[in-house]
């Protein structure tokens, strides 16, 4: 009988080079880091559940879920607005997975696993809104995009949810969600995008 | 361009995908060959303020319905076009 | 080592004396400072021919300083970054510059295409409309290669641009354009409003018209002024300024485009920068400060190099301390003009002579004429002598009909000023005329732009710092910020007093577009012939079609053309403007999209395996998908897809389908849902089943296919086309919240969640008991056909599987989630070992499904029915669907229409080829017979020979006939037999064993 | 006066005094026989055709602004005949044919210069549909080349082959193809036109329809009065859902913005129509020497006859993927005209409902190339009553009766022609 490994593999696992990038001799003004495994549950209202839904999640994760763009951190999960009536539980160490989540939620809701469909990108450091502002067409400026704020939205024309997490040493740090199959071709985009500005990679187990 | 989406705010037009007229509505089943030709073959094409349906794709997958005048291009209203195609039953 | 700078000042400017820099026009070294432009610093060097003219070959000299330059074009730089048409007024110069004249051979000075001006009493506007016609065959072999080598002006690099570009997003309450005394007092009071503030500048340095013609501003010297409020608009956070940088257009809902020469000003961009930047600006409000061009008077020979416009004479004088000439002339009709007097002599340089066309020069200027002895001569300038070396003598005709001759070697010229009225204009929005300064100023701008000073006709010092500055602190409430904006700075108003001329009639050619070469008396040609409409003028003449767009002719065209047709100058209208206000490069729209980035690639979750194991790869759609996988000694793809056949056919095989769209179908009501979206029904189907389905467009033609698979109760998994995954999304979406809002029903792409792979032929169950838990049961009893359920993989792992078959032979589907799915593909090939199992492309996939006689994208043509297909008897007679009532006219449901058929040739050894065309045999093709077409075909292993599918008329009830393959265009002609599409196990007992 | 070498070069001896008005400036009379609602291409042609072929001269066209100051004014200038579905490949040939002796035809150089026309493939799919293309083409008599890598290399060498996201494969190639000046083709119809004896009416703009008892069409209203007509025929492109609803009717046509381009003038680059396979990008160079192109139209209704940036950044990547060497040309102008895009992607030639009026539109993106067939089939069917045979598919009823002629296969959603 063959050994069968079951190691996963993140979409980026080749296009990643961990280090420097770009312009050297300045500091990086831009850190990128890569979220690896990580549960990821759209949850979606039933026909006219929506209310029950809001109630039955605000009882699941002790907050309420977003009914507008935006994140939002509860204690070991960050729930993302991704349209109406509908949001992401992101999560990790499987405490908010298809199982999970099921026996609460799964009757005003219906459930998809997109844990395996996105990667997840942490952006940062005194240039990330410079960079950023040629990957998306929404405003970033600190009054327009504050912290907690989320967007559906699109870089070179594929789908992304972005959003603010909590400032890290005073800089504000974007959360990119990206399509799987399209994220090493984005990653190259947003690496041409920051050379200029010298990069700093790497990847995360943690968020 | 830009669309204000009911749900996610401003944007830009490269994240909606055109449809067309938001007039016509679709016939309840039964309806004749010429009814249903009607819906999905003639437009009133206005030169001035119309409603059509925009698809924000690239942003929250709703469906709207956007008042914009043809000439200018301005946009007066948007709304979740919400079963604004269903057939009228019993109409 | 560089020549002298013979026409430089000794002091001033604002060019930096302690950064010499080497340069070298056509040739030949030049020095200048860093703050020169080429044209200046060419100027400084005495250099007075600068370029020759688009259909005269006249020569010609530098006319303006800023981006409205028709002469002064040059090609810049060299090989690969070869910039054709570069303005030598806005070309910043750098180290190592290097600029050649163009249009021209074999040298500027002597262009052997000057011989065109003997022809010019033929080459009047649109003479080729009444000629070149014979014979027919000459226009292109003769005339038409001769035109377009003499056309054209400078020449591209015709290799690929070396430089990036890249693009990016603003935003912001208020957006100016211009940093001259109106776009500051703009940016001061927006910004201290509170409003965020972008302010667009041209240039690479701020100021505007101050830069030149100074002033003083509350009691400052402009110099100290704008310093002051440059430092107190950089300690505003919200407000940011891009030099180098050109608002050109504006789009609908307040988006701006503007084009910053990021690197411009250096040799080559540094590593990691671009060279040029395309900005999308969004913003709230608008104020356009972006000036006023001065326009030229049209008299003979006022083309001759050393003709100047008066503004960019002493521009060239005060802010660059190049001297285009020693004794000036000015010829104007207004008072603005004699600045350059002013300066001029402030500059120790003589003045031969000023002649004004109005009737009155005030006493301030009388008593400076006498002051400083030169003449002031009431009358035009009716002629120009000089030639390429410059100006030697001015004509001039006074008021009363006597003549003058002045000695000079340059002369400036002032015919008054135009706004700049394109932004405000781009939205069709036409400018009205204003008599006192005769020009047309902003009118219908676009929803939230105001045009201030000098762009709004208010030219000003005064005018422009209280109206740029209400400008600002209106569009900064406007957008909801009422901050103190303070008080206004303050300055005097010149006096602006002009009397119209445009053209100045006499002997010689008197040019009003030139770089066009367009006379004065090419415009009353075109009244004569009737292109009296502003619009026929331009597209007859050509005028203000060049480079400059017209920014220094289009008033003077249209006003001579108001003279000789009768009419005023607004009733005889503009031209519709049009953006870009200044040529952009093509590069800096594309951004990064070019070469391989040109757009995004989607890799398959095996797609690195399969880039191991050496696959080629072939572009569908987006997708990157394995085509095949050579092995060595293979000598082409027929013998690799081949191989890959029969080891499916023959054991087993595997395939990537990952590029399937796959949506997670929810809800209660989501089988009623499919049911309407499928011409079948889904609603029966069991949960644990499979079905294949076919979905409609509304107008009756098929949309897409797919499998659909029942997981529970009230969910679905649907699957599409590689093509259509996210249309069909997009459509079922429609479906969705606009058709069927009572539905219960939720959608999710998963297209990107599930790795999934087809494992095909005989041993794929023994391949599959390897790598699944043995308590799966996966017999035909346990697992049957089109079923679908969830299995646990040996490790724990759980994967979907369905049985399903596009290949014909027995085969699963099976899907892990995403991350699993490189493991996957490494698993099955450890799983599969020993049956000798095979990875294979989608070259194989695709002879395997011909083989079947399955439709795939060549049949799924957006044109054929279902019944077309063969698939007729799907379509459900007891429900509506998308698409039903229309699939039930008459054409498309007509007994000789084009359906699906399998085709063979009759020579077995003969290869086919899709786009051939059917002809019933022994018939001479014609439209008339032209029956279908071949859509796809394959070297079928199976069969040994080629084989094909076909669209073709009543093609069902034509199984057996032979008949004719015409292929012309390969020059093939050859007979095949119709026959059953489903070449390979026909009944089917193969994939269900 | 006859135009040619001779007559210029008298002219020159007069400097150029004696040129009559190319056009008469007609004043409208009370009746014509034939009344054409529109002064661009395809009206000033029909006008022509119904007077030099049909012997019909009491015609006049009538044009809200000025001559050509629609679509006939506002396209990238290509000819070619290069369609593959039975109602097009004809139609489209018969107007090259009729390109071909236009010069003669009107003594006006229109500059129809046959450099040549190809449309890049870059997979087997897009080779195969090509070559089905092509096939068709041949069969009806058309010249088309299937070009493979190697051909397309040596004619057009500048194209990107080492590193392009979509690399081409091969082309189809029509020789005959190429472009013309398209201000020239509007005046010089409009000086043959008019020297036969039609009326060129301009600022002369239709505000409705004059109807008799039955409802018969009897003549137009107009902002310069009212005019009897005993047909009247729209070809109006754009604006014709806003002509037919002055009539009452409703089109399967729907107004689009397509926007063009156009850069300064270079020395020769570019040999005759390069369309991009894997993008939306087709140039050309003008005899002037600027690079025109072009691309998708915007995708939304419009009468604006101006577009947006999306879809000029669009066409510039397909410009930068396709050919590099561009990246330092400059765009020098964009513009947009309204599109009649039909529900089928293609046109509609034929009577209306209402008697007496009479539709030519749909043209979608592609009229210009069809102006000399548009003005011979209408003219036809104004003096005949009876579609010319190589129009005959351009009926109206075919969207209800499912006769589609649909070249792209996007069914009924004109911003996917």
């Amino acid at each position: 009988m063959a050994e069968f490994s079951w190691a996963p593999r993140s979409s980026l696992e080749k296009a990643l080079v961990a280090g420097a990038h770009g312009t050297r001799g300045i500091e990086a003004g831009i850190s990128l880091t890569e979220i690896r495994n990580f549960d990821l549950i759209q949850v979606m209202a039933r026909r006219g559940q929506a209310a029950e839904l809001a109630k039955v999640a605000k009882a699941r994760f002790g907050v309420a879920a977003p009914n507008a763009p935006k994140a939002i951190q509860t204690s070991d999960a960050t729930l993302i607005w991704s349209g109406p009536d509908q949001f992401f539980v992101l999560s990790k160490g499987g405490k908010h997975t298809m199982q999970t989540l099921a026996t609460s939620l799964s009757g005003p809701a219906s459930l998809s696993d997109q844990s395996h469909a996105r990667v997840l990108i942490s952006i940062s450091d005194a240039k990330a809104r410079a960079m950023l502002a040629k990957l998306s067409s929404i405003d970033l400026h600190p009054d327009a995009f504050a912290v907690g704020a989320a967007a559906a939205t699109s870089m070179d024309h594929t789908s992304v949810t972005l959003w603010r997490g909590g400032d890290r040493d005073g800089l504000a740090v974007f959360n990119l969600l990206v399509f799987a199959t399209f994220a090493e071709s984005l990653w190259h985009m947003i690496l041409d995008s920051a050379a200029e500005y010298g990069v700093d990679i790497g990847h995360s187990k943690e968020f | 361009m830009r669309i204000v989406c009911p749900f996610c705010g401003e944007r830009e037009l490269g994240e909606f995908t055109y449809l067309g007229d938001a007039k016509p509505v679709r016939p309840e089943a039964g309806a004749s060959e010429d009814e249903v030709f009607d819906y999905v073959y003639l437009r009133d094409n206005v030169a001035g303020e119309t409603s059509e349906y925009w698809y924000h794709g690239g942003g929250c997958r709703t469906w709207l319905k956007v008042t914009r005048n043809t000439l200018t291009h301005e946009i007066s209203s948007v709304e979740p076009a919400a079963g604004a195609g269903a057939a009228k039953v019993g109409a | 080592m560089a020549g002298a700078q013979t026409h430089r000042l000794g002091n001033a400017g604002l060019i930096d004396r302690s950064a010499p820099l080497n340069f070298r026009f056509d040739g030949k070294a030049f020095s200048g400072f860093q703050g020169d432009t080429l044209a200046s610093a060419l100027i400084a060097n005495g250099v007075k021919l600068v370029g020759r003219s688009f259909k005269y070959h006249r020569p010609r000299g530098i006319l303006t300083s800023g981006s409205e330059e028709p002469n002064a074009l040059v090609e810049l730089r060299t090989g690969a970054r070869r910039e054709p048409n570069t303005k030598a007024t806005t070309a910043e110069l750098y180290e190592g510059l290097e600029a050649a004249s163009q249009n021209r051979w074999p040298s500027l000075r002597h262009d052997v295409m000057s011989v065109n001006q003997l022809f010019a009493p033929i080459f009047v506007a649109g003479f080729y409309y009444k000629t070149f016609m014979w014979p027919a065959k000459f226009w292109e072999a003769i005339y038409e290669p001769a035109i377009r080598r003499a056309a054209g002006l400078g020449r591209a690099a015709g290799i690929a641009d070396p430089d990036h570009y890249d693009k990016a997003w603003a935003h912001c309450d208020v957006l100016i354009a211009g940093s001259g005394p109106a776009g500051l007092a703009a940016a001061l009071s927006a910004g201290r409003s509170g409003a965020r503030v972008i302010l667009c500048e041209e240039d690479f340095t701020l100021g505007g018209r101050l830069l030149s013609d100074g002033g003083t501003i509350d009691g400052l010297p402009a110099a100290a002024w704008l310093s002051k409020t440059l430092d107190e608009l950089a300690a505003m956070p919200d407000v940011r300024i891009i030099p180098r940088t050109t608002l050109f257009g504006v789009y609908d809902g307040g988006t701006y485009g503007a084009i910053e020469r990021v690197n411009d000003h250096l040799p080559s961009p540094p590593e990691h920068q671009v060279r040029q930047r395309l900005w999308r600006i969004v913003a709230r409000r608008c104020v356009v400060a972006a000036g006023a061009i001065e326009r030229p008077i049209v008299f003979a020979g006022n083309d001759t190099p050393g003709v100047m416009m008066a503004s960019a004479m002493r521009t060239y004088v005060a802010r660059y301390a190049a001297t285009p000439a020693k004794r000036i002339a000015l010829f104007t009709n207004n008072e603005d003009g004699w600045r350059t007097v002013e300066t001029a002599l402030g500059a120790g340089l003589q003045i031969a002579a000023v002649i004004d066309a109005r009737p009155d020069v005030s006493p301030a200027h009388r008593s400076l004429a006498s002051k400083s002895g030169f003449p002031v001569l009431h009358g035009s300038v009716s002629g120009v002598d000089g030639g390429k070396d410059g100006v030697r003598k001015i004509a001039v005709s006074l008021t009363g009909g006597a003549r003058a001759e002045v000695e000079a070697d340059g002369l400036a010229v002032s015919g008054g000023w135009n706004p700049a009225v394109g932004l405000t204009s781009y939205h069709r929005g036409r400018p009205t005329w204003r008599d006192d300064i005769a020009a047309f100023v902003p009118d219908g701008a676009p929803p939230g732009m105001v045009a201030a000073g000098a762009a709004n006709g208010d030219f000003g010092l005064g005018a422009c710092l209280s109206q740029g500055f209400a400008a600002g602190a209106a569009a900064a409430r406007d957008a909801g910020h009422n901050g103190k904006a303070g008080i206004a700075p303050v300055a005097d108003d010149e006096v602006f007093s002009l009397t119209p001329l445009w053209h100045v009639a006499g002997k010689g050619k008197a040019f009003v577009d030139y770089q066009h070469d367009v006379t004065a008396s090419d415009i009353e040609l075109a009244q004569r012939e009737g292109f009296e409409s502003v619009e026929h003028l331009k597209r007859y003449t050509t005028l203000g079609m060049a480079t400059d767009q017209g920014k220094t002719s289009n008033v003077a065209g249209l006003a001579i053309m108001a003279a000789v047709s009768g009419r005023s100058i607004p009733e005889t209208g503009t031209t519709i403007y049009r953006p870009p206000y200044v040529p952009v490069a093509i590069g800096a729209f594309a951004g990064h999209h070019r070469d391989e980035t040109f757009h995004a690639t989607r890799l398959t979750p095996s797609h690195h395996w399969a880039v191991e194991q050496g696959a080629v790869f072939v572009d569908t759609g987006l997708w990157k998908r394995a085509q095949w996988y050579p092995r060595a000694g293979e000598k082409d793809w027929l013998e690799s897809v081949t191989r890959e056949v029969k080891a499916v056919r023959g054991g087993v095989g595997f395939c990537d389908v990952s590029t399937l769209g796959k949506i997670d179908v929810h809800g209660s009501d989501a089988g009623a849902f499919l049911d309407r979206v499928y011409i079948n029904t889904f609603s029966n189907l069991a949960v644990g089943k499979a079905r294949y389905g076919l979905m409609l467009r509304e107008d009756g033609i098929v949309y897409d296919d797919g499998t659909t698979s029942r997981l529970a109760e009230d969910h679905y998994f649907l699957t599409t086309t590689t093509a259509k995954a996210g249309l069909v999304m997009q459509h079922l979406e429609f479906c969705r919240q606009v058709l069927f809002p009572e539905l219960d029903v939720q959608l999710t792409s998963v297209s990107d969640q599930w790795a999934q792979f087809s494992i095909a032929g005989p041993k794929t169950r023994d391949l599959l008991k390897e790598i699944v838990d043995p308590a799966e049961d996966l017999s035909n009893e346990g697992f049957p056909f089109m079923g679908a359920r969830e299995v646990t993989l040996r490790g724990g792992l759980k994967a979907r599987l369905f049985r399903i078959s596009f290949s014909g032979e027995m085969a699963f589907e099976i899907s892990v989630p995403a991350r699993f799915g490189d493991a996957m593909a490494r698993n099955l090939m450890l799983a599969g070992a020993p049956f000798g199992v095979t990875p294979y492309g989608t070259e194989a996939l695709g002879v395997m499904r011909v083989e079947k006689g399955h439709i795939a994208g060549p049949e799924l043509s957006g044109t054929t029915t279902a019944a077309d297909l063969g698939l007729g008897k799907m379509m459900s007679t007891k429900k509506d669907y998308i698409g039903r009532v229309m699939a039930g006219r008459e054409a498309l449901v007509a007994p000789d229409r084009q359906v699906v058929v399998g085709i063979k040739p009759t020579d077995k050894a003969r290869r086919l080829r899709s786009g051939a065309h059917i002809i019933p045999k022994g018939q001479t093709p014609g439209p008339g017979n032209d029956q279908g077409y071949v859509t796809s075909v394959c070297f079928s292993p199976t069969s040994d020979q080629w084989i094909g599918l076909a669209l073709v008329e009543r093609g069902r009830e034509r199984i057996g006939e032979i008949v004719h393959a015409h292929d012309p265009l390969r020059g093939e002609d050859y007979d095949v037999e119709l026959c059953n599409p489903v070449f390979y196990d026909p009944d089917g007992g193969r994939q269900r064993g | 006066m006859k135009y040619s070498i001779f007559s210029l070069a008298r002219a020159a001896l007069s400097g150029h005094k004696n040129w009559q008005r190319t056009w008469r400036d007609a004043t409208p009379k009370d009746r014509y026989d034939v009344v054409i609602i529109g002064g661009g291409g395809h009206g000033l042609a029909t006008a022509w055709f119904l007077a030099s072929e049909y012997g019909i001269k009491n015609v006049a066209v009538l044009e809200k602004g000025w001559i050509g100051s629609g679509n006939a004014g506002r396209n990238t200038t290509i000819i070619r005949s290069n369609y593959g579905l039975p109602g097009n490949t004809g139609f489209y040939e018969l107007s090259m044919k009729l390109w071909e002796r236009m010069e003669q035809d009107l003594n006006y150089n229109a500059m129809v210069s046959q450099r040549g026309v190809i449309n890049l493939y870059h997979s087997d799919a897009q080779r195969d549909a090509y070559a089905r293309r092509g096939n068709t083409m041949r069969i009806n008599g058309i010249d088309a080349e299937l070009l493979d890598l190697a051909a397309v290399r040596k004619m057009i060498p500048f194209l990107n082959f080492d590193n392009a996201r979509f690399p081409v494969q091969g082309g189809l190639l029509q020789r005959r193809g190429g472009t013309a000046r398209h201000d020239a083709v509007v005046w010089g119809y409009a000086h043959a036109a008019s020297a036969l004896g039609v009326d060129i009416i301009q600022n002369c703009e239709v505000t409705g329809f004059v109807r008799d008892a039955n409802g018969k069409v009897t003549g137009v209203e107009t902002s310069r009065g009212k005019i009897g007509a005993g047909k009247v025929g729209m070809a109006v492109a754009g604006s014709s859902s806003r002509v037919a609803a002055m009539a009452g009717l409703r089109l399967p046509i729907e107004s689009h913005v397509l926007q063009a381009f156009v850069s300064e003038a270079i020395k020769p680059l570019i040999p005759g129509v390069i369309t991009f396979g894997a993008g939306h990008f087709y140039v050309s160079q003008s005899d002037k020497g600027g690079l025109v192109f072009g691309g998708d139209i915007d995708g939304y209704n419009s009468y604006a006859q101006r577009g947006n940036m999306p879809v000029m950044e669009d066409v510039c990547e397909g410009g930068m993927a396709l050919m590099p060497m561009i990246g330092r040309v400059r765009l020098l102008r964009q513009w947009g005209g309204i599109m009649d895009m039909s529900m089928d992607g293609s046109p509609i030639i034929d009577k209306t409902p209402v008697d007496g009026l009479y539709i030519n539109a749909g043209w979608c993106y592609g009229g210009f190339k069809a102006t000399p067939g548009s003005g011979f089939v209408f003219a036809h069917l104004l003096a005949r009553d009876v579609l010319h045979e190589e129009a005959a598919r351009f009926r109206l009823d075919r969207f209800r009766t499912g006769a589609m002629i649909d070249e792209k296969g996007q069914g009924a959603q004109p911003n996917l022609h």
